[in-house]
């Protein structure tokens, strides 16, 4: 079994307009960037985007946003784009906001073959404004339902060429939720290795949810907020 | 009364939410005031924090040199590890949040309530940036305190009879601590538990538009 | 008509199961028959096997004195890995198989009928031992072949026109394999596809209660 | 912070008569036989017990029920315990049978704060009699609850003070998920090791869900059924 793709674009080929596309990464840490650049290379259009936030200007989904690729955002925030807090204030942009861990649990839900839940969060807010409420244990709850994707876009720290993937430190984030959310999953990863290297017991993402790997290349890994304190004297 | 600068509000509020912690809390600490907290945990205590974006054991910002592009906080900033932590994905992460598993979430606020409702994500008209985690971890951690300046930069009151803006939750705070006041919110409604000295139970009320119950005379607050 | 032993009877059945198998496919393989499939995947062909207690790529036993009470099939039987083999908990198993993440279930059944309801896990009036994973497995694969003897030891026919016993599932069967033939669950009813050599068209109906349709001539089914 | 207990008498010393108990394990496999003999050796009686099976006659959960220690069993499978059948058989015992999928997933929402979900196992069974049902995209789902308990009993490979535990294999099944879902969880695990020992990225229970751990004492780890290839001369 051999999932390897030989290059980023490779892997993005068969991306139509309008598809729904799950993006792993928190801020831009984690986010695969590989393949974000081989579907900005691609100018695909009309394309529905799934993720936590949208990065930053000039990297990440802003790359996405700023070619005109993107019809509409579902994620948690956005506070962090300048180019996308101009769109939504001139209205020319669909955004759809979800709680974080709303966000997460649906598409968790649609990875494991649950349809709808109830949670807590946002019940009395206006996110729960149209949303069957229903009480347990005398607390309001919200139904909430899962949430798919055609593709899923992920980045791994390691990978073999069965799809097993293991991330690294926060780097994880949603990528592994988002991994078993989507009809086509594609991983990138930073170290691409033979099946039997990475430990058995420590695989975040079994290879089942990944349907195509590539080896990444040239990651920049930028730091959004780089937080330091002097090293003692 | 002291003319204190933002700056000095701001570490004041972080001590005293400091001394809500516990040895072997498991907390989360929001953006803003609230990061502030971890600079005062008192000795002898240790605390584990969470970052929601999945990691338990979140240590201090990185020595420079050693910032990692695979190690951030909630607030995208870079940090450490300390011993003993672990790492999670967000849907495990908000499990945790939303199980109930988190002691205490210390969080900012624009407007509370007597009612215990809380608004700190949005104003209408302006643009919304996102609620981010903040309605999953007011709805899920065991205690919800808030830590903000008890007013408006123009001097209104934030703590409200009901909140004007839109709810981050509802009836999800337990305890509001500023830098004028610690109050604590009970089922009579919103009870004064300690002052600032160097302030009046007179001014802490007309800085408030609910009414304080003050059930006993309060306490100091350390500052 | 010759008269197999049950063994063969198996290993027939096994046989043509293995060839529902195809390079890549992730299944799972119950207990009885279905483990059998193991043993005759075509050459050319790598599938990875799930063991629904938490781990995908199951390999055979192990080798004398290399069993590991740590490693076992969700049969209880000691196992041993393949390059390329993972762990995860039960509740993570049980996602992948709601999920729709598994291609292909192979399940032993009690009785099939014409919808593609099945009975595997109960009989009124005798003990209960419990669905197990069953449940999960029929209503999350995305195939679920039934390989089973064709009647029972006394027998009577398994394929019915609607099952007696208690379902484990509504309208989940895709495929019936038997000693005896291969008959898919249509809309229409039951698909008689393929016979094996050493009987004919008007035996299986016999061994059969629900009516069979037989839009195209059956193909020899392989033994 | 350190959660170690000294015996595993001490760890299950507080536990009362009448108390929902979770055991982790799948047969015999990755049970906590440490805090099940401390258990037994307490005679606490009238316990409700929740797993995926009973084990055997004489080992796991079948030492507690010889005992007759425990008033109901929840789980998905009975069939490998003679004497739990006859119990059965004789009407003296109150099983409530559950899918093992909807039994894994009902602990797992019990851990994450989602009190109902929907299930599409079970749909048109006797397991639905009784429950809400609803169509989802024209296919029928149980509405089903979470489910928890008063104390779980996990067992892990290693563990350390701060409650942080990895499993091995397929002794991890269901751990983890019961590790989430109790007032008080207890960890028995065959290495103690020191906070900072454990790979970050591989621990599979945070410490936060462990509330008591023990370094486990003579493993038997018994095997059920050992099937075995022989090895080629």
């Amino acid at each position: 079994m051999n999932k390897t793709v030989t290059s980023a674009a490779a892997a993005v080929a068969d991306i139509p307009n309008g598809a729904t596309i799950m993006f792993g990464g928190f801020g831009i840490c984690g986010i695969p960037e590989n393949l974000i650049a081989a579907l900005v290379a691609r100018r695909v259009t009309g394309i529905h985007t799934i993720g936590n936030d949208m990065g930053i200007d000039g990297f990440g989904l802003g790359l996405m946003l700023e070619a005109g690729m993107i019809a509409s955002h579902t994620g948690s925030y956005v506070g962090d784009n300048k180019l996308l807090e101009s769109l939504l204030v001139s209205r020319s942009f669909t955004i759809n906001l979800i709680p974080q861990g709303t966000l997460a649990e649906r598409i968790r839900a649609a990875g494991a073959g649950i349809p709808a839940f109830y949670t807590p969060a946002g019940a009395g807010t206006q996110i729960a404004e149209g949303k069957e409420i229903r009480e347990f244990n005398g607390r309001p709850y919200l139904l909430e339902h899962a949430l798919h994707a055609d593709f899923a876009f992920v980045k791994a720290w390691r990978g073999d060429r069965m799809g097993n993937l293991v991330y690294r430190k926060t780097a994880r984030n949603f990528n592994p939720v988002m991994a078993t959310a989507a009809r086509v999953t594609i991983a990138e990863v930073e170290e691409l290795v033979e099946p039997g290297v990475l430990d058995p017991d420590a695989i975040h993402t079994p290879g089942i949810y990944v349907h195509r790997i590539i080896q990444g290349e040239r990651y920049e890994k930028r730091i959004e907020r780089r937080t330091v304190r002097k090293v003692p004297a | 009364m002291t003319h204190l600068t933002d700056q000095k509000k701001r570490e004041r509020i972080a001590r005293r939410a400091a001394l809500e912690l516990y040895d072997g809390a498991y907390v989360n600490l929001g953006i803003g005031i609230p990061t502030l907290i971890a600079n005062y945990v008192p000795a002898g205590i240790a605390v584990v924090c969470q970052a929601e974006n999945g990691m338990l054991g979140v240590g201090p910002y990185p020595f420079e040199g050693q910032e990692d592009a695979d190690l951030i906080n909630a607030g995208k900033e870079t940090v450490s590890e300390l011993p003993g932590c672990c790492y999670f994905s967000s849907a495990d992460s908000f499990a945790m949040i939303r199980g109930g598993h988190i002691a205490l979430s210390f969080l900012g606020a624009m407007e509370v309530d007597e009612l215990g409702n809380l608004a700190n994500w949005t104003i209408p008209g302006k643009l919304v940036k996102g609620m981010g985690g903040a309605m999953d971890l007011v709805a899920g951690a065991r205690r919800v305190v808030v830590t903000m300046e008890h007013t408006s930069k123009k001097g209104a009151p934030k703590i409200l009879h009901r909140c004007n803006l839109p709810f981050t939750g509802i009836a999800v705070v337990e305890t509001i601590i500023t830098d004028l006041a610690v109050i604590r919110v009970t089922k009579q409604g919103l009870v004064l538990e300690e002052v600032v000295p160097d302030t009046t139970v007179e001014h802490v009320q007309s800085a408030t538009e609910a009414a304080l119950l003050i059930p006993a005379p309060p306490r100091i607050m350390a500052v």
